[in-house]
């Protein structure tokens, strides 16, 4: 537990009352007369008191605190003698801290709750919900026990960073090399096929007329005339190709003087027919 | 590829290099994944080299171990402590909280944080989620069909791996409720009426 | 710090989980500095462990060497292939937003971006032309004479080459794409392994 060291508590105690004139006057806004007031048994130096009761996770944990600290029994805990000193603390921390989670108080009523009715006479015949008013608490007191005992085992296992280290050889440059994803053509055609679907009222028309073999020249064509330079027309067309051929690379170049992306140009009638890039001169 | 004319080196150096190169651990389907098709060792020849790794460790600086996603060189607890001072910080230390709630998570999972709360007795802060999260030692792993549908908290292969387990059956058991059969008695039967004498010893306050 | 009572161990094991550990070179001084002053050990013994480890790597898939800034424990570089793999893993697919830009490149080219945009009704993200860029699937092969002067992206040669097709006339007329049927008649008769992914689909369907 990360509660006060064992041997400041005896020492404290002589200490407390030792050096008691001054220990009242630092905390003599608590409950009003200080000191005298804290319960007997708690033993902490009063510029402890913040860290102190920092270190409870909790209600659960300064209930557990509590009863651990006098040996009594978590399945049968002196309800009242718990509550009276539980509320003690909590006078305490709400003088000296600001902010008192709210979780302390609701302890503070289920406790007073459970008090009351331990002191409530029981009638012998309504023994159905007759309980003990302490199972739940002391259920629920097992339990974080149980879990904050868990929380320790944890953190005394051997654990990367503080007790093991992992390993980190150098790996030779030029050995690593990260691989793209796979796509498959199927997978292409079926984006392609979502898209056309969303897009159905707008575009199909325009995008099913022209065939591939167009599209794909009129990329040919604009790598061809990449440069500044001025291409001449005829160089434009392969004539093994074939008629298709020849006509599939007009058409790529009217779609491309269409777009403006090329512009030819004839220096005079009847000079060769050259094509260049459409505002090159401004781009470079 | 070029690879297809070197030579293949034996298992155990191909394991070795990629055991210390890789850092996290391996599983030996990883291990035999680093093989083109016809010249991938067999499931037995990769447990052999490890174990023969093992074997070259005795003594020395480092070891093998396997944990919940597979085999991983660490340096050895022996010289941790040494190995350990290269780091000027001392290794960020949990708090309580912190352990508290993964702790909960881990045995308890899966679970909400309603549930963790409920059990603590205090409110999870949203900052130790978060670290447990980016820590990849959490994850939610679903929703509990409750209203508002809160998230459901597990542990992660890497919180294994982290805490050297092979699997959360490692993991310290809980430790006994003490008297379970009262503690299971008070919670279902009367109390009997000795206590209600004991109690009454308050009075006297 | 309850190292103190922990028996020091061999110079060669605290410099062998020190190199391991750090994963960058250390200096001699480096390793010294690692212990207390009444045990550490000399230069003459940290060079003497080094040599030790450099002999005990013979053979093995890792190995010693000196480098500007000091030692470091790197992987031999006849496994070095084989350990790459490592991270050779392919990373998750593509998305879709990727695939349908890719495919109007293809079928529409030469396209820009605003042209993408306008038929997918939506935004093109600059990471994902340059991923289709960077993979040499694509390349801008032009500017359109307009405001702005948009770069025209068409697709490249490599292309071609991933998808094993001779032209682009080897990809499906639209009108085929578009009837609802497609896919389920070209999975009927796959004609080859490498659709091995859609069988399976479709027969989950």
């Amino acid at each position: 537990m990360a509660l006060p060291a064992p041997e400041t508590e005896p020492s404290a105690a002589s200490s407390a009352s030792e050096a008691g004139v001054g220990v009242q006057a630092h905390l003599a806004l608590v409950r009003g007369e200080p000191l005298l007031k804290l319960p007997e048994d708690l033993y902490i130096p009063p510029d402890a008191l913040e860290i102190f009761l920092d270190t409870f996770e909790g209600p659960l944990d300064l209930l557990l605190y509590l009863i651990r600290r006098q040996n009594l029994d978590i399945l049968d805990i002196p309800i009242i003698e718990i509550t009276n000193q539980y509320m003690e603390y909590v006078e305490l921390m709400k003088e000296v801290r600001l902010e008192l989670a709210a979780e302390y108080l609701v302890m503070a009523a289920m406790l007073c709750e459970i008090k009351s009715r331990m002191l409530l006479p029981r009638t012998d015949d309504d023994n159905e919900d007759d309980e003990d008013p302490r199972a739940e608490l002391v259920r629920r007191l097992a339990e974080y026990e149980q879990f904050k005992q868990a929380a320790q085992d944890l953190e005394a296992l051997p654990r990367l960073e503080r007790d093991r280290f992992a390993v980190q050889a150098t790996v030779p440059p030029g050995a690593i090399r990260r691989l793209p994803p796979a796509v498959e053509l199927d997978e292409l055609l079926a984006a392609l096929q979502g898209v056309l679907a969303r897009a159905d009222l707008f575009t199909s028309h325009q995008i099913e007329r022209e065939s591939l073999s167009l599209r794909e020249r009129m990329s040919a064509v604009l790598e061809r005339i990449s440069g500044a330079e001025l291409v001449p027309f005829s160089e434009l067309f392969d004539i093994t190709e074939g008629r298709a051929g020849v006509v599939v690379s007009f058409l790529a170049v009217l779609e491309l003087l269409k777009a403006a992306t090329l512009e030819l140009i004839q220096v005079e009638p009847f000079a060769p027919i050259r094509l260049r890039r459409r505002g090159l001169g401004e781009a470079t | 590829m070029s690879d297809s004319q070197a030579r293949v080196p034996e298992v155990t150096q191909v394991v070795e290099g990629a055991l210390l190169a890789y850092g996290e651990p391996l599983s030996i389907e990883r291990i035999q994944g680093l093989y083109e098709d016809h010249e991938r060792p067999s499931r037995e020849a990769v447990l052999t080299a490890l174990e023969a790794l093992r074997e070259a460790y005795q003594g020395r600086g480092i070891e093998v171990v396997e944990v919940a996603s597979g085999w991983r060189v660490q340096v050895r607890a022996e010289v941790a402590p040494w190995v350990g001072r290269l780091w000027q910080e001392r290794p960020t230390r949990y708090s309580r909280a912190l352990l508290e709630t993964l702790a909960l998570i881990a045995y308890r999972q899966p679970i909400t944080r309603g549930e963790i709360e409920q059990i603590r007795g205090v409110a999870v802060s949203t900052p130790i989620i978060k670290t447990l999260t980016e820590r990849d030692w959490v994850r939610v792993v679903g929703h509990r069909d409750v209203p508002g549908r809160p998230a459901l908290y597990a542990t992660t292969r890497r919180f294994l791996d982290y805490f050297g387990l092979r699997s959360l059956n490692q993991l310290p058991p809980l430790t006994e409720i003490r008297d379970a059969r009262f503690f299971e008695q008070a919670l279902e039967t009367p109390p009997e009426p000795s206590h209600h004498h004991g109690d009454q010893q308050d009075e006297g306050r």
